[in-house]
């Protein structure tokens, strides 16, 4: 006995393959660890005697702009998953350079936001909004960063993988999609509960 | 999961279409934004409202939740009560708190 | 197979592996268990020798630590005398030591991930790689936290709990606890992912949910306990890093004077904030600590009652529901916060609630006993054991889950006594057991029943002298965390009962030493088993050759029955084994 | 009279919501010890009975356990009444029910590393007000100068003294870390949490010295964090005041 089963095949009574299962408990995993900090965020907003409008202190047109990005990424990340489901792999390649594009403009926009909070001297220290503007925003962005990494590493390695085991490769995109939409989702949370209340 | 090279195109026109509702929700929540509403509990439901059916569109076609398998769905059930516990229960705490 | 080919197969290749990959970054759940067994075990070792010299501090207070005293620095120990700030840092290391780096990498990392494929009959963990990096991140993060005793100020010293603000304004030891518990942290989301998946996906055909050893659905609650109860502790550790590192104030509120110098920061944070993410994780981390030990015990016992668990299906709902009630019971730690009757009342309703499940565990593995041809050896000594003691400290709990009995025992040396009697004597006697239960099947070995003895024996009456006296000195009062009790004049009173305690722990030390010896010579020069099923055990990681090879079984198992069929009537031995086709 | 203050087991009570304490504390573990001594003989008759030189064959078949069910229900239906009867009346009393301003005694304490300023109001019954920008070391309590109610505040450090069968307001307050104020012969402790005034109240019932216990770890010297609880009679302690205020009129403060 060698073979781990359902690596790639879906497992006949469950539905679905290993990873499958495995990423969706990381996003529960995800969803807890952002859930601690949206609850903290609330704990503080409701406890403090004043808390400024997001609107008042943050780039809303900028975060607009990001907002607009990441779901853009979205789409494209789940046209590269049925690109493949097509047999298309250099279309996918297309989607999936184009996710990282999208996925590098909203780090750039974002450095450019936070680098004109750092030129007023404002930073987490500032006040609890700001702290939580910083901390929040800057785990989202790590989380950007991460999905860059995987999906270079699928472009890299892409052909390979494609080679050996079309469907596992899918697979992968699947679930590097799903992580990504995950991030996407945060930022659909973020975007109002920072900037616009 | 749609297998058939059609069902990949019918998902494929799905998903634009939601991409369009999503930057279009995008639009609404920043022009409601600058309505400026007077009403904090009414400005916080709105935005949390289109924020939540942007955040299901995301979960429902790009990730396939509402057609997924019973096993995801038993996980994020079991996600969304502890979430839930842990976004109101320290609330609770504190507003029952006897300290000022 | 080409080199293309085989990226499937890098976990299970059979070309020769190198050193390295076979035992250091190997992917074979088996090793990786060794691994996180031999590593907790360290740690455990570790952090026991933390809490001897404490001891010695809480005896005699202000007398030069004997032997050793010398061989610290002038900080820590000046004349061999401990000053508050080192019994502080030993404090807050034992706890973290053994909860986070002994006990459950122990529990989960080494049980679950040795025991667990092999009992639902998998070749390995689902996943191979992660698995590895799990460990690999959890090392990691057991160095940071050791190495922190270095860095100037020493380690964390504000307890295992980290409370703030304390533990903002602590010096530099605490920024490494958090750094190092971010670490232990990832590495156990990773593990648990890994467990459900396995427990899921990978169980042999035939075997339903309601076939599990119970040690397999004790893992697999833990797992759910593990991924969605720590992710909370993540983000504390995060915020507390910022309050540290940053400057911002999470914890900390406007206008806070310390040693007379106002503390200049934003303000506005709230120190129960912290309370809140740190306790919710830990309340279902007591849980984490308790579960597994309830899976060995049971499995030990079944095997040496040589009958079927009594009622099974109650013990599965049991642990489910212990499980899901641990993430709602948290503020019971919080009662002297300054909460309302509302809250607090919601709260000791479900710590009280929570304590029913545990009483009908309990009654079941009691029940168990009944009708059964009970064999006394060395891991039935230790699991039988187990269940008195968990007693011991599950009643003990039923006081401090009463606000009204909490308010003269909150934070007295009673909950010490508490929580230990559920880890010590409970966990930590489980987890020995199962070291004897499953040696054979990984070493092809017995350890030594003469030493094994001993080694119960004197740990068992090591145990109970160092807690027992602890309800005593808390109900009398005595605060937790004392460097020195007698300054006050009730502490004073009980002095004596504390000293007894002393000469206890160090007694569980010199238990302790027929351990490690029993495992070496064990190792090396053990009885050997004859058979793959030296216990005549009825679950599924007996089937496979001893040592389990890589990939496990030699054909792929099947499961036909429930787990422990032990003396079916009619059948030809007093064991009829899962994977047994013939009843 | 000698009576044995701290022991072994629960220490003098002093309090007057300490009696329904002990009597839980009391009742639960007379019943934990049943439970645990009954538990332990069954189990006890099971290891001997059933061992496997005495029974070489298992049944397979599990008993009917009838008992083991009444037992469950009999716990389940005691730590109910423990909840509602005994643990809920307490806590609300405790909680809930502060006392009148006007009947009772009202003390501020704020704790630091590694004291308890204890903070009373004077001859004029008024709390100066206080705030973190004028702490000083000659000004522990952060008084605001300007404030004339303050102006014969007094400070007892590390010294709380109260008169006996008289309702005691304490606003608990912290400095910098979190605290907990606990006296055992009063079954009394309550964190002292930064940034939070918390307000409890307790009545002693017999005079005496007693010493006064930080429980939420705070620091290195949080072993040493002892105060001296004090409670006299009504004419003890009013003269007790009326010297604190003299020696305040004498030489300014009296810290």
């Amino acid at each position: 006995m060698d073979e781990i089963p359902y690596d790639v095949k879906p497992h006949p009574v469950t539905g679905v393959y290993n990873a499958k299962l495995g990423i969706w408990l990381f996003l529960a995993s995800e969803v807890m660890l952002f859930g601690a900090l949206f609850s903290s965020y609330v704990l503080l907003r409701v406890g403090a005697d004043t808390w400024p409008h997001g609107y008042d202190l943050l780039n809303v047109q900028l975060a607009t702009l990001n907002t607009a990005v990441l779901i853009g990424s979205s789409v494209t990340v789940v046209m590269a998953w049925a690109s493949l489901k097509l047999n298309d792999l250099s279309k996918a390649k297309v989607w999936l350079w184009l996710t990282v594009v999208l996925a590098g403009v909203f780090l750039v926009v974002k450095a450019f936001e936070y680098g004109a909070k750092f030129e007023h001297h404002i930073s987490p220290a500032t006040d609890n909004f700001y702290a939580t503007y910083f901390t929040i925003t800057g785990l989202h962005g790590l989380h950007v960063i991460g999905g860059i990494i995987a999906f270079l590493v699928l472009l890299i390695r892409g052909d390979k993988m494609w080679q050996d085991d079309s469907e596992h490769f899918t697979n992968r995109v699947e679930c590097c999609g799903l992580y990504w939409h995950f991030v996407d989702l945060v930022w659909i949370f973020l975007f109002p509960t920072l900037y616009l209340l | 999961m749609a297998e058939s090279a059609e069902e990949i195109r019918h998902h494929i026109a799905v998903y634009k279409k939601v991409g369009l509702a999503l930057a279009a929700l995008t639009v609404v929540t920043v022009a409601a934004s600058y309505l400026h509403i007077d009403s904090v509990a009414m400005t916080v439901t709105i935005a949390l409202f289109i924020a939540s059916i942007k955040g299901a569109l995301v979960a429902c076609y790009f990730m396939h939740l509402i057609d997924e398998r019973a096993i995801i769905y038993w996980v994020l059930i079991i996600t969304a009560v502890f979430f839930l516990v842990l976004m109101f229960v320290p609330l609770l705490s504190e507003a029952d708190s006897v300290g000022i | 197979m080409s080199a293309e080919h085989d990226h499937h197969s890098e976990a299970h290749g059979h070309h020769e592996q190198s050193f390295v990959q076979k035992y250091v970054f190997s992917v074979d759940h088996k090793v990786i268990g060794i691994q996180y067994t031999i590593s907790a075990l360290f740690f455990l070792l570790f952090g026991f020798c933390l809490m001897m010299m404490m001891r010695w501090q809480l005896a005699y207070p202000g007398e030069a630590l004997p032997l050793i005293g010398t061989w610290f620095s002038e900080a820590n120990m000046p004349g061999g005398v401990m000053v508050p700030e080192f019994y502080n840092q030993l404090g807050a290391m034992h706890g973290t030591i053994m909860v986070f780096m002994g006990v459950v990498p122990l529990a989960v990392g080494g049980f679950g991930n040795y025991v667990l494929p092999l009992q639902i009959g998998a070749p390995d963990m689902a996943f191979p790689k992660l698995n590895m990096a799990s460990f690999w991140v959890f090392l990691p993060g057991g160095v940071i936290m050791l190495a922190s005793f270095f860095v100037e100020g020493g380690a964390a010293q504000s307890g295992w709990t980290s409370y703030a603000p304390l533990a903002n304004i602590a010096p530099a030891g605490q920024t490494w606890w958090l750094v190092g518990m971010i670490f232990l942290i990832t590495s156990s989301l990773l593990g648990s992912i890994n467990f459900i998946v396995t427990t899921v996906q990978l169980r042999a055909e035939g075997l339903s949910y309601f076939r599990l050893p119970f040690f397999v659905w004790a893992q697999f609650v833990t797992s759910f306990l593990l991924l969605l109860a720590f992710p909370p502790l993540e983000a504390a550790g995060i915020l507390q890093l910022m309050d540290r590192v940053a400057g911002t104030s999470f914890f900390l509120p406007a206008g806070l004077v310390i040693t007379g110098q106002p503390l200049e920061v934003a303000g506005g944070g709230s120190p129960l904030l912290w309370q809140h993410l740190f306790w919710f994780l830990a309340h279902p981390e007591v849980y984490v600590l308790i579960l597994p030990a309830m899976g060995i015990v049971s499995e030990i016992v079944a095997n040496n009652t040589r009958r079927p668990l009594w009622g099974y299906r109650t013990l599965v709902y049991s642990v489910i529901f212990l499980g899901f009630m641990s993430f709602i019971v948290w503020a019971h730690h919080m009662f002297m916060t300054g909460m309302g009757t509302a809250m607090s009342t919601f709260f000791q309703a479900t710590t009280m609630i929570i304590s029913i499940p545990s009483v009908i565990i309990l009654t079941a593995l009691a029940l168990s006993f009944h009708g059964g041809s009970i064999r006394f050896n060395t891991p039935m000594l230790f699991a039988l054991t187990f269940i008195p003691m968990f007693a011991i400290g599950g009643l003990t709990g039923l006081p401090l889950g009463l606000t009204a009995a909490d308010l003269h025992l909150h934070d007295t040396y009673y909950v010490i006594g508490h929580f230990h009697y559920v880890v010590a004597p409970g966990t930590v006697f489980a987890l020995l057991a199962g070291i004897y239960y499953w040696f054979p099947k990984v070493t092809g070995r017995k350890m030594s029943e003469g030493l094994g003895k001993i080694h119960f024996w004197l740990s068992l009456i090591g145990m109970n002298v160092v807690f027992m006296p602890m309800f005593s000195i808390g109900m009398a009062g005595v605060s937790r965390r004392l460097y020195d009790q007698t300054q006050y004049a009730y502490g004073a009173q009980v002095q004596e009962l504390t000293i007894i305690g002393s000469y206890g722990a160090w007694l569980l030390g010199v238990a302790q030493i027929f351990f490690i010896i029993n495992l070496i010579k064990s190792i090396r020069g053990g009885e050997k088993v004859e058979s793959d099923n030296p216990w005549q055990a009825t679950t599924l990681e007996w089937a496979t050759p001893t040592p389990p090879p890589h990939g496990n079984f030699t054909e792929v198992p099947k499961v036909y029955r429930d787990p422990y069929e032990y003396s079916v009537p009619g059948a030809k031995s007093d064991f009829t084994p899962q994977f047994s086709e013939e009843g | 009279m000698q009576q044995e203050v701290y022991g072994y087991w629960l220490p003098l009570n002093v309090s007057a919501h300490g009696e329904v304490i002990d009597q839980l504390i009391n009742v639960l573990h007379v019943f934990m010890l049943a439970l645990f001594v009954g538990w332990g003989v069954f189990f006890i008759h099971c290891l001997i009975r059933y061992r496997s030189g005495a029974n070489p064959t298992a049944t397979y078949d599990p008993i009917k356990a009838k008992l083991s069910k009444y037992v469950e229900i009999f716990v389940v239906v005691f730590e109910a009444f423990l909840l509602v009867g005994l643990s809920m009346p307490v806590w609300s009393q405790f909680k809930a029910d502060l006392p009148a301003e006007s009947e009772a005694v009202e003390i501020h304490v704020m704790a630091e590393q590694f004291a308890w300023n204890v903070h009373y109001p004077g001859a004029d019954g008024v709390f100066g007000r206080k705030a973190p920008q004028f702490v000083t070391p000659e000004n522990l309590l952060g008084l605001d100068p300007d404030d004339t109610n303050g102006k014969d505040d007094f400070n007892s450090i590390n010294n709380l003294h109260v008169p006996v069968n008289r309702p005691i307001l304490i606003r608990l307050t912290s400095k910098d870390v979190i605290h907990s104020f606990k006296v055992p012969v009063l079954r009394l402790t309550q964190d002292a949490i930064p940034g939070q005034e918390i307000p409890f109240w307790f009545e002693a019932t017999k005079t005496g010295g007693f010493d006064i216990a930080c429980a939420q770890l705070c620091g290195l010297g949080h072993y040493r964090m002892r105060g001296q609880l004090n409670i006299q009679t009504q004419a003890d302690f009013e003269a007790w005041l009326a010297e604190q205020v003299e020696e305040e009129d004498d030489g300014g403060f009296a810290f």
